[in-house]
């Protein structure tokens, strides 16, 4: 029993974060340049847990966590899940469907350069080919061009049921990312940012939401990391252990995105400030892979 | 005590209704910001016109002069008849004029007041500065005075109708070295003089509604320095003392629409049948009411003491989070929808993007419940 | 239009208030003597809108919730409503019937010296006949002998729907006092108790707590005032404003009563200090008369 | 990373199941005060002679000398089993005992711990004061030095089993006129010693488990103290790098036990249709499961280091306050049965209102907040 990283993986995730700031900066996560997808495939982060890197996934969800605290594109989750079981390589688009089943709009992340996207559909990771020249225009969560095909064509679900947790495993990555990105930008504008000539991470009102959020990136990235190990070891629960991880995780991203912007005032209201980014792309990810109430309630058949 | 209102006051809400009733315009206000400054003058002169502007103004500068409850049935009605938003006459007849009415002197008076009801100039705010947000009393922005003028240095933020302003009630430092509330002055400030330069700032709803206003040697006028040099604190303070809570009434009607759709659409999609749905609505059906409830009673209060109670601070703090927990609301019964929204839409997800606002405009909720705990309760001042 | 009370209202209410204090203060509500309900009776509380004293519901609303502060006796509700719908003059006692129609288990508080209980029965206001040597216990709340009777006799239903809006609308005046009551011990605690070197109250984390105290308490006796005057009125929405007010009150007596105890540490956490018994008061109130959901959405027949 | 346990760990485990599934006393630990201590020194003594008592306490002094992981499985599987609480023996095993292995003399940890690890000798603490509750530092009960005894004088108080203790850790200001945390010694005091006198406090729910403790001119030996005169705050404060987080295995498991009782309880009785119960249930069920995640996070951060991380103050928060929520949901599925409740019944409603306790003792919700977002966080302390 283990829950924190071993050497190998921290070197991993400190080279993820060096290149991450490099390379892929938050700041930058308005629009990203399709160019970026070379490199992301060049590191290896399309296909962790496929066949060739073989990495386990306790690995890939600290990967994906530091990928998520940049905003990376949101690709990035189907081409991981697509990569581990359906052999499809390199870029897959995200697909969002308007319900469970096929036959009503279907919303598509970062299509440009991908012949195939991927979803959830009736509670199994499914794939569908796409149009050739399938675009897209920046929506709520501006980093990835979206595209809608109305109706959703047909898809064709994975045999694999453990395809559908990893995909709600890796979206529970990037939502905990997230949470800690708005806490980080939050504690640090809270030691910068003075008014009544002191930090207003002085005042207990401002230093308590500060706090709030580190309690709910902690408790969200320590299920997230025993639900990788859950899903690694085959453990009966895996369903319940990652179902609960993508809830608190997008709890977190959202309570603490909502958070970042109040401890930021006036300028966490501007576009121009990052705060909105995070709450943007906590939003977004809640519509991936959604927890089902009764696999967390026990309640599931 | 009573909730009913007087015949006579019934008899001006008939007059209030029918006036709006035939009046209200069909048409949008527009989502271009020149078309929507001219349709706000234009509206605002028809108010003028048919009387209904400046209710409980004074006579003497184009007011009618009534009751509290008046305006408070007018602003009801107002809200009530989904009438335009007052726009860019936002600052100039709510807050600017007001300010004027109590401070101003006789041709301060005689030369705004009447062109603000009449929708013939636009004001906007400049207090708030990049360093001086929830404190308010660190203003930096200095003017030194030169013969018989001001001579200003600085920045102002968060300014609404900057570009399309006239004037603007500014508060900079007149006294070099002064510290917090002291040394500082409310002047006139006219928005065409030469130094002045205007950054818009894009909200995270895309909207471009304020803007940051640079001050490069803008020379104001003396005679333009309002409730004496020195006093500016004390002037900007006074202004709530005349909307004595009136300001909350359009609040509190459009809540209470809110409330109304979002349970019409809940009973429509079937969502009301979960119960975590059918109970956040039945809390904020309760907390609108309430919110009714006391705003009534603070304009009572008003009406029988000639000022507003301290818990004024209360019902702001109240509605601002009410307000961000009906937009919540509003965006879970949307759904995946507010995936397709863009910048430039107006809805939910607008309402819910610029709705963080409510609780860092004017003072953040954490400075409200200071202000609360000291006042009302009487707990020790720690900043 | 006027939500303020009047000079005739300011004058009763001071002086309840100072009755309340010389006889009959919180401190002493772990139990009440049975005596004081003679000074009850004499000082005309027993039945302030019943035939005779003919004040309103909005005068009997600011006395209750000055009494509910206080901790009064909970069979005052009972009695308040007896007086003014069934003719029943002193003291009614107060019953609860655990499901809302006879056949369960009754529960009756401050039944010695009562000859009927006053509770709420299918939706109605109804009395039964107690037996003569009814006395009782305490329970949860100390300040009120609580007997059982099970099954639960006959109720005979009062005519009048009104009968059951005010018996919610006294019993949300005693729990908008209980709010009260808690709210101002945490302020005065804050401001007396000193912890690093300073009144806790000066921290903004207690501070805050207060502010939040004031804000519930604000609310609630408002919309209380406000339903008041809608029954008085014959408002056609009486129902549904005295129904939020119940719900607003039984939220900030209970939240209050929580609050207060965590404002007070660990004497909060004593039998011997006194947040414990606005606490359990208000836990009582939420049984007496609660709202209906459907009623307060709108959406009741 | 890996949730899987050893092999010879899964062994371990297997024996503690094996003899706690045996010996676990079928009789519950008495209600009465008395009764209820000579129950707890049995069952210590029964867990001593079959080698379970101080799984990581040095060999030496009788312990096992296991690793933390073992002590981990131990209390987890003791709280499955649900043995009986350690009562009586809690500041000795789990409190003084560890901070005397840190920090004693060899002649003190010989005369004491063997003796605590038996059930033998009863402990209590002294640390908290009427004054100095949150601020511990703020203590101000003094002992002055006469010969080679400590004099002491002063208060302490939410000392629980002071009744039926042998022994007290007592933190005393032994310079006169030292400020906060500097000038406090840690001092084994004799609870029978002359001078002391103990005030049972009755708690809301009606039992009697604290009590404030007088001393006047209690004489302690100077070699009762413990790591050296005026060194009092370290002593205190070692303790918790002792435990290393596993105080929170216990919590942990009887909330995951928690969970499942009321989404029993939720299902039988249908309250579980009602989706605001559902929702709330889940929220806690993810929330539990996350809550031992963070303690084996906890952990391992200790097993791989040597010290816990400095989330362990996240943990104390997290579990204190979703402990309160379990409480209210156990409380809302009881409905009207909590009318009937009794000082001296031991049910829900005992634990909830006991359950208050969580955000105040040990350091106040709001402390561990400000311990979070500086420790974490690094933001400016404020105190």
């Amino acid at each position: 029993m283990d829950l924190t990283p071993n050497s190998e993986q921290q070197a991993l995730l400190s080279a993820t974060a060096d290149w991450c700031r490099d390379n892929m900066p938050l700041e930058q996560a308005r629009s990203r340049q399709p160019a970026l997808w070379n490199q992301l495939a060049e590191m290896g982060w399309l296909g962790m847990t496929a066949p060739g890197m073989d990495l386990d996934h306790a690995t890939e969800a600290l990967v994906f966590a530091e990928l998520g605290r940049h905003l990376a594109p949101v690709g990035m989750i189907s081409s991981a899940v697509a990569a581990r079981w359906s052999g499809h390589q390199g870029k897959t688009a995200l697909a969002l469907l308007d319900r469970d089943l096929t036959g009503g709009l279907l919303r598509v992340y970062d299509a440009p350069g991908a012949t195939h996207a991927l979803g959830l559909v009736g509670g199994l990771a499914a794939l569908t080919a796409l149009p050739a020249d399938l675009g897209g225009e920046p929506g709520l969560d501006l980093s990835a061009p979206l595209a809608h095909i109305d109706p959703a064509p047909p898809f064709t679900a994975l045999g694999d049921p453990r395809a559908a947790l990893h995909l709600q495993l890796v979206s529970a990555a990037f939502a905990v990312g997230v949470a800690e990105a708005a806490r980080d930008m939050a504690a640090e504008y809270a030691k910068m940012r003075e008014q009544f000539e002191r930090p207003i991470g002085w005042f207990q009102a401002l230093k308590h939401i500060c706090a709030d959020m580190a309690v709910r990136s902690a408790v969200a990235s320590s299920q997230l990391l025993y639900a990788a190990c859950a899903l690694d070891a085959g453990d009966d629960d895996a369903a319940f252990h990652v179902a609960s991880a993508k809830h608190l995780a997008d709890q977190a991203a959202i309570d603490n995105g909502r958070a970042n912007i109040q401890v930021h005032g006036g300028i966490g209201m501007t576009d121009e400030a990052y705060p909105h980014l995070c709450l943007k792309r906590a939003h977004l990810l809640t519509f991936v892979a959604p927890p089902v109430r009764d696999v967390i309630l026990g309640e599931a058949a | 005590m009573d909730i009913q209102f007087s015949p006579e006051e019934q008899r001006f809400r008939e007059e209030c209704r029918d006036w709006l009733h035939t009046n209200v315009p069909a048409e949008q206000r527009p989502m271009d910001a020149a078309d929507a400054v001219e349709f706000d003058k234009a509206w605002q002169r028809r108010l003028f016109d048919a009387g209904w502007a400046g209710i409980n103004w004074p006579v003497e500068y184009g007011g009618r002069g009534l009751s509290i409850v008046q305006q408070v049935i007018w602003l009801e009605e107002y809200a009530r008849a989904h009438a335009p938003w007052i726009g860019a006459n936002f600052v100039g007849v709510n807050h600017g004029g007001p300010t004027l009415i109590i401070n101003a002197s006789e041709a301060q008076k005689e030369c705004h007041l009447p062109r603000i009801l009449k929708g013939e100039t636009i004001w906007c705010q400049g207090f708030s500065e990049p360093g001086a947000g929830s404190d308010l009393a660190g203003i930096k922005t200095r003017a030194r005075i030169e013969g018989d003028e001001l001579v200003v240095n600085g920045s102002k933020i968060w300014t609404s109708f900057a570009h399309v302003a006239d004037w603007q009630e500014l508060v900079v430092r007149t006294e070099e070295g002064s510290q917090r509330h002291r040394g500082l002055s409310w002047v006139i400030c006219d928005m065409h003089a030469p130094g002045i330069e205007i950054r818009p700032i894009r909200k995270i709803s895309g909207q471009v509604e304020f803007a940051q206003v640079f001050y490069d040697d803008v020379r104001i006028p003396l005679e333009n320095v309002v409730g004496g040099l020195g006093n500016g604190w004390k002037v900007a303070m006074s202004t709530l003392s005349f909307e004595r809570g009136t300001g909350f009434i359009a609040d509190q009607v459009k809540q209470s629409q809110e409330i109304a759709e979002l349970l019409e659409r809940a009973r429509a999609t079937g969502a009301i049948r979960d119960d975590r749905i059918a109970e956040q609505l039945m809390q904020m059906r309760a907390e609108v009411a309430a919110l009714r409830a006391m705003t009534y009673r603070n304009i009572s209060e008003v009406v029988r003491s000639g000022q507003p109670g301290p818990e004024a601070s209360v019902i702001r703090l109240f509605t601002s989070e009410l307000g961000q927990r009906l937009e919540r609301m509003a965006l879970l019964l949307a759904g995946d929808d507010i995936l397709d929204f863009r910048y430039g839409d107006d809805n939910q997800i607008a309402d819910y993007l610029r709705g963080f606002a409510a609780t860092i405009a004017g003072g953040t909720a954490q400075i409200q419940r200071d202000i609360i705990a000291e006042r009302l309760l009487g707990l020790p001042k720690s900043r």
